[in-house]
């Protein structure tokens, strides 16, 4: 991952920032000739201003592992083209505002220079500017915003020659569990996908609402119970980046993060056949465990295969149409109460409601 | 008997406006001092702020300045007026017990399903937040019904919408509002309760429920919620500027199209909100682009208070820096807006920090520089003594600095990909961020305190503040016109009005300050004890809803209907101030005007015997 | 002259409520013969519930389109558009979003 | 106000009021805007009824074939209509003094009484029937939509009660007149939004 990418993506935001300290910086100094109470608390406020200017300085370069400011992939680098784009031509009405207005107040101040006329409150040529302009821009942008929505649609399918590499995901409380059909494979909490092969997520939830992000490689999408969204993405760069989930969903959503790992070909290869040779088999009732609430970490005390530090692991095969399943549960024409779903502190699967019963 | 009523309404004025800061106060506390119990501060922090703080806030200021704006004894209905109080009291005394007894919702100030149905938060927590916002809300409602009828029907004679004061105009568009954009939240709470209480299946996963539906109906209530918000700071801040330059506003029929365009088009562009729940491209670009259209009517404005400064003649007063402070950050905050309406940068800015720091870009800057701007403003107008400068200026560079302080570096994190409503991270390139936005908090808080001892020293100094005048600003509509505290009934004669800047067209004239010709008998509403009952009902209500206690319930909602009969049989009881009273306020007052204007106090005044042609 | 004007308003009353009775009549037939295709009985179902509501504003409720009733007016036809903006689009969204969802 | 400012509609206060429009203009107008409010309260849950009303609503449980039954449908419908209509022709007796104002108040009063009735007898049976909200999604926006517009009518049957009772005590002043009027507008408005209810839920669920 290059610094100098990520470098370069930040100072048209640090500019846009240090832009409008900058702008304030000028106009809270226009306070002192003004007199009166206001030119001891303007010294001040610059004094102060200047200060957070120096905090700013003083943060270090942003690092390594960045996100959405260093995509990874086309769809995360067209939306943040897409982001300094608009930003850009936005700027054609923000800018005047930053600038225009201080000079405004110098000039027109009490005492100032400026000519007073306090009944002129009309210019038609001004109206029509004030109207047409953002019109315009306002045009220009939705032009860029539906070519871009059409575009970036994150269920479109990706052109390839290669056919994608199908993932399903089922968001529990507090992890990830990723399905690989065409492999027989799961893993919770960590992924391996090769480069530049595109990947098809179908995504459900065993939980509540949960919104499902990898931010180097596009952004997110919904996961809901009962319902299938989908979230189609491409990586050209190898390395290992973050997802997670970002909707609020109880006690443990600040852990509700996964690692994912793009490699080459081999190196994918590598990863799936040591889960199926080193990984144990999920039954119905480790499913039943996973869907405890808790996150991955807090099972870390069981016998499966760890594939990271972090408390991700992996399962060498899965139940059959665990997914649809999943799904399911929620269609049927029968109540889901607290005790079947995962994600409920009621929640109380057969499986170690058996258990329970064997202790007593 | 005035002084009494008088005392009402101020005793009023102080309650509404304790509530508010107590209500701040302990949001500013939640949101920066504590972590232990974080999910249920984001959600207490988000609901206090919005329904508790800043509708207050705004109704308060409407409530206050509108019947003075456009020459009106009182608002409509001022029975109805001391019930929608109640009622948001009601709420407000909701988010208070859920302090003391039991916990509030962690689900956020959104409070999505299924996350706050029944099997995933089985505690009392959402209930508090349910029965807070609804009751409240029902208020609200009231509140929009009562100022939109009050702007309809009350204006003075002569004028004309075209003639109303832009702050009038945009409490008319906030009105609006209130009234179509309430019942979507009430009925989506009430949906929720019945989930959670009757295991209705509105929002569940199972059998049926469509949690999709929340957000949609959320959002459908939520955007033009926050435009319900801002749009009277925006009239705030058109006075303070027209005042301020000294100059007539510009573009005034641009700023009513603009505000007019704003309140319409916030109900067209909800769906933005939820861009990240996977409609089609085609649903979401349609929203998008409708969002960005909005910026035009807003840029609009933003360009018109620029061109009112223009030519003008600018004291750089304490309501003057909030709105210098507000349109430089303001814009900032618009273009990140811009950057969020297109759903391919809400995939990845949603729910991160960005967004937070873009609402709060547009709602501290837009609404609450523009409520202490107004408070700061209309002070004097309500107890006869202006707000001491000296830690004015020290709270408006306070909250413009701990502002930038807070949360610039929050849009940088949250384009890092931090989450909202993380209580904890592990990536170490957000804590420099982080430290200098507690910093900006602390400086935020220090601001907070400013404003109290601004507040504690102007009492003290209140001799030395006091606004003989009635005028203290140089001020360009009617409100300025009559004497600081307003008597009870306002006006001694409803004036005609002939302009826009009536009362400056007046004081350039000559015409400000005569005495009427005729003064007749005033009949004000008796002050009833309906608000009080209907707080102290709502309040059990509610807390007999969240705990479950059935008998209470029921009780209090059959007083309730009793109530309301019970009003049915009263008579309409006023009280008449008769002429002569008022001639001799009005006559004191216009003597202390002259005075001050160091005019001879007696040429004119007494040329007329306006109580012998009085009716009474 | 009061008792002709009170003769002519009732016989607006009794022309509001003709019309809406025809217009009640008019769907409960097509649905209870069960011969009419499901998309035609729609329509018809729809238009004479729009005009149905029209005639119980203008007959019932006195709205028209005279001067002093424009304010009433504008502020029933500004609330519709509300309406229609909010229950469409609701309707829209959901339907765009589930469709979406439930492959 | 003058006494030529413009009369509000539907305020059949007559010439033997003419302070009483001016006064009533503003309360007529708040009610027209509550009743606006109240529409769009009414539109949301018509719009999330629509939304619910499909196979994954239903969750397979009863559809609107098994639940409904269209000749009580129209017979409420029928009943709400003639009760609007008499609700008009007491607006004309209020109108012009005539001494049958309270008969035909309470011949309204006797219909909406029975449009609930019915409408109880139509509720009861689809408990029997298993048909609950807690059934499924659709059946949970049934009950929230029908009995929300039930509600109200009993909310009017109430308003038309106490009414009866102050037409009597305190004769036509011009606070019952007004009260009146405005309660005509509720009563009239509650039967165009049944027009929605029996449309969208009786006559579209059955087509």
């Amino acid at each position: 991952m290059s610094r100098t990418t990520t470098i370069g993506n930040m100072t048209g935001f640090d500019g846009m920032v240090f832009g409008a300290r900058r702008a304030f910086l000028h106009w809270s100094s226009q306070l002192r000739p003004i007199g009166g109470a206001g030119a001891r608390h303007a010294a001040g406020l610059a004094t102060a201003t200047l200060a957070s200017a120096l905090l700013f300085g003083a943060c270090p370069a942003l690092a390594q592992d960045l996100t959405f400011l260093d995509p990874a992939g086309p769809i995360a680098r067209s939306e943040l083209d897409h982001f300094w784009r608009i930003a850009l031509i936005s700027s054609v009405a923000v800018l005047p505002v930053l600038l225009l207005l201080p000079l405004i107040v110098w000039r027109y101040r009490a005492g100032g220079k400026g000519a007073f006329r306090p009944n002129w409150d009309y210019s038609r040529q001004l109206e029509i500017t004030m109207w047409g302009v953002p019109i315009v821009i306002v045009a220009i942008l939705s032009v860029q915003l539906v070519r871009n929505t059409l575009e970036l649609d994150p269920y479109r399918p990706l052109a390839s020659d290669v056919p994608p590499l199908q993932v399903d995901v089922v968001a529990l409380n507090w992890k990830w569990l990723f399905l690989l059909p065409e492999y027989g494979i799961a893993s919770v909490d960590s992924l391996t996908i090769p480069v530049d092969r595109p990947v098809e997520f179908r995504l459900t939830s065993d939980s509540t609402m949960q919104s499902f992000m990898v931010p180097a490689l596009a952004g997110q999408i919904y996961v809901m119970p009962g319902m299938e969204t989908r979230q189609n993405l491409l990586a050209d760069r190898q390395g290992l980046f973050v997802g997670r989930n970002t909707q609020f969903n109880g006690p443990g959503f600040a852990g509700q993060s996964f690692a994912l790992q793009v490699t080459d070909t081999a190196g994918f290869e590598g990863w799936v056949s040591r889960l199926r040779q080193d990984g144990p088999v999920m039954d119905e009732a480790a499913y039943a465990l996973l869907a405890t609430p808790g996150t991955a970490k807090d099972l870390s005390g069981m016998r499966w295969l760890a594939l990271d530090s972090g408390g991700a692991f992996g399962f060498a095969a899965y139940p059959d149409g665990l997914f649809d399943r999943v799904r399911q549960r929620y269609m049927t024409q029968l109540p889901v109460g607290p005790a079947e779903q995962p994600g409920s502190p009621n929640y109380a699967p057969e499986g170690a409601r058996q258990k329970d019963s064997q202790h007593d | 008997m005035y002084i009494a009523l008088a005392f009402v309404m101020m005793a009023r004025a102080i309650a509404e406006a304790a509530v508010m800061r107590l209500q701040q106060a302990l949001a500013l506390d939640g949101g920066f001092l504590s972590e232990a119990h974080y999910a249920e501060l984001f959600s207490t922090h988000g609901t206090i702020m919005i329904f508790f703080v800043a509708m207050p806030f705004v109704t308060g200021l409407i409530n206050i300045v509108v019947p003075l704006q456009i020459g009106a004894r009182d608002v409509s209905f001022p029975l109805l007026n001391s019930i929608s109080l109640a009622l948001t009291a009601v709420g407000a005394a909701l988010m208070m017990v859920s302090l003391v007894i039991g916990d509030f919702s962690t689900g956020g100030w959104t409070g999505y399903p299924p996350y706050t149905g029944i099997v995933f938060s089985p505690g009392e927590g959402p209930d508090y937040w349910i029965w807070a916002i609804t009751l409240s809300s029902v208020g609200t409602t009231l509140t929009g019904i009562n100022f939109a009828v009050t702007i309809y029907k009350e204006r003075a004679p002569g004028m004309s919408f075209m003639r109303m004061p832009m702050f009038t105009w945009t409490a008319l568009c906030s009105a609006i509002l209130m009234i179509f954009a309430l019942p979507p939240i009430t009925a989506a709470c009430v949906m929720l309760a019945l989930d959670r209480y009757l295991d209705f299946h509105f929002f569940t996963s199972d059998l049926g429920g469509n949690m999709m539906n929340f957000a949609n109906l959320f959002w459908l209530f939520g955007h033009p919620e926050v435009y319900l918000l801002i749009l009277p700071a925006f009239g705030v801040f058109s006075e303070v500027i027209a005042t301020f330059s000294g100059k007539r506003l510009y573009g005034y029929a641009s700023l009513v199209a603009a505000t007019m365009c704003i309140a319409v088009l916030s109900f067209t562009v909800w769906v933005h909100h939820f861009f990240t729940m996977g409609g089609s491209p085609y649903l979401n670009a349609v929203f998008g682009a409708a969002t960005m259209t909005i910026a035009i009517p807003t840029g609009v404005k933003i360009y018109d208070w620029m061109a009112t400064m223009y030519r003008g003649r600018i004291r750089l007063t304490v309501p003057m820096v909030y709105a210098l402070g507000f349109m430089m950050l303001f814009v900032i905050g618009g273009l990140t807006g811009i950057q969020l309406a297109n759903p391919t940068i809400s995939y990845q800015v949603h729910n991160t920090l960005f967004l937070v720091a873009h609402f709060h870009n547009m709602l501290v800057p837009g609404v609450l520089f523009g409520m202490l701007a107004g408070y700061t403003y209309w002070f004097p107008k309500v107890f006869g003594f202006r707000l001491e400068d000296r830690w004015g200026y020290v709270a408006a560079y306070g909250w413009i600095l701990g502002f930038m302080l807070v949360f610039f570096p929050l849009y940088v994190v949250g384009l890092l990909g931090m989450t909202r409503r993380t209580y904890d991270y592990t990536t170490a390139a957000f804590q420099p961020w982080m430290i200098v936005s507690a910093v900006g908090a602390g400086v935020v808080l220090f601001a907070f305190a400013a404003l109290v001892i601004q507040l504690v020293r102007s009492i003290q100094g209140r001799s030395a503040l006091a606004d003989t005048t009635g005028d203290p600003w140089d001020g360009r509509s009617l409100e300025w016109s009559i004497p600081s505290p307003p008597p009870a009934w306002n006006f001694a004669v409803l004036p005609e009005v002939k302009d826009r800047d009536d009362f400056t067209r007046q004081k350039e004239g000559g015409a400000a300050w005569n005495p009427a010709a005729q003064y007749d008998d005033v009949e004000l509403p008796r002050n009833r004890a309906v608000g009080v009952i209907v707080f102290l009902t709502g309040t059990l209500l509610g807390f007999a809803l969240v705990w479950h206690v059935w008998w209470m319930a029921a009780a209090m909602l059959a007083m309730i209907v009793a109530l309301v009969i019970w009003i049915g049989f009263q008579g309409i009881s006023t009280e008449t101030v008769s002429a002569a009273r008022v001639y001799s306020v009005d006559c004191d007052f216009l003597a202390r005007k002259r005075a001050a204007l160091g005019k001879s106090a007696a040429s004119g005044v007494n040329t007329v015997d306006p109580v012998g042609r009085a009716r009474a | 002259m009061t008792l002709e004007t009170g003769r002519k308003e009732l016989r607006l009353y009794v022309i509001g409520f003709a019309l809406a009775a025809t217009l009640t009549a008019v769907p409960f037939a097509v649905v209870a013969s069960g011969t009419v295709p499901r998309d035609v009985s729609g329509w018809v179902i729809a238009l004479c519930a729009l005009l149905q509501a029209m005639v119980h504003f203008r007959y019932f409720l006195h709205i028209d389109f005279s001067r002093q009733k424009r304010e009433d007016l504008q502020l029933v036809l500004f609330s519709v558009l509300l309406l229609a903006i909010m229950a469409g689009g609701t309707i829209w969204v959901l339907a765009n979003l589930s469709a979406r969802m439930m492959p | 106000m003058t006494q030529d400012a413009p009369r509000h509609p539907g305020l059949n206060l007559g010439r033997h009021h003419p302070e009483a429009h001016a006064e009533n203009e503003k309360l007529m107008f708040g009610f027209w805007v509550f009743l606006m409010s109240d529409l769009i309260l009414f539109g949301i849950v018509f719009a999330t009824y629509a939304s619910l009303t499909n196979p994954m609503g239903q969750a397979g449980g009863p559809t609107p074939r098994d639940v409904f039954s269209l000749t009580s449908a129209a017979m409420q419908t029928a009943i709400l209509l003639l009760s609007s209509f008499t609700f008009g022709l007491a607006s004309l007796a209020l109108k012009y003094r005539q001494p049958s104002l309270r008969a035909w108040l309470a011949v309204t009063l006797l219909l909406g009484l029975a449009f609930l009735g019915l409408e109880l007898r139509d509720l009861v049976q689809m408990v029997a029937d298993g048909a609950v909200p807690q059934r499924s999604g659709w059946l949970s926006a049934f009950w929230v939509l029908v009995p929300l517009h039930g509600l109200h009518v009993a909310a009017g049957c109430l308003w038309l009660a106490v009414m009866l009772v102050q037409v009597t005590l305190f004769g036509l002043t011009t606070q019952v007149s007004t009260r009146l009027a405005r309660l005509s507008l509720f009563w009239h408005f509650l039967d165009v939004v049944w027009i929605g209810v029996f449309s969208v839920v009786y006559l579209g669920g059955l087509a």
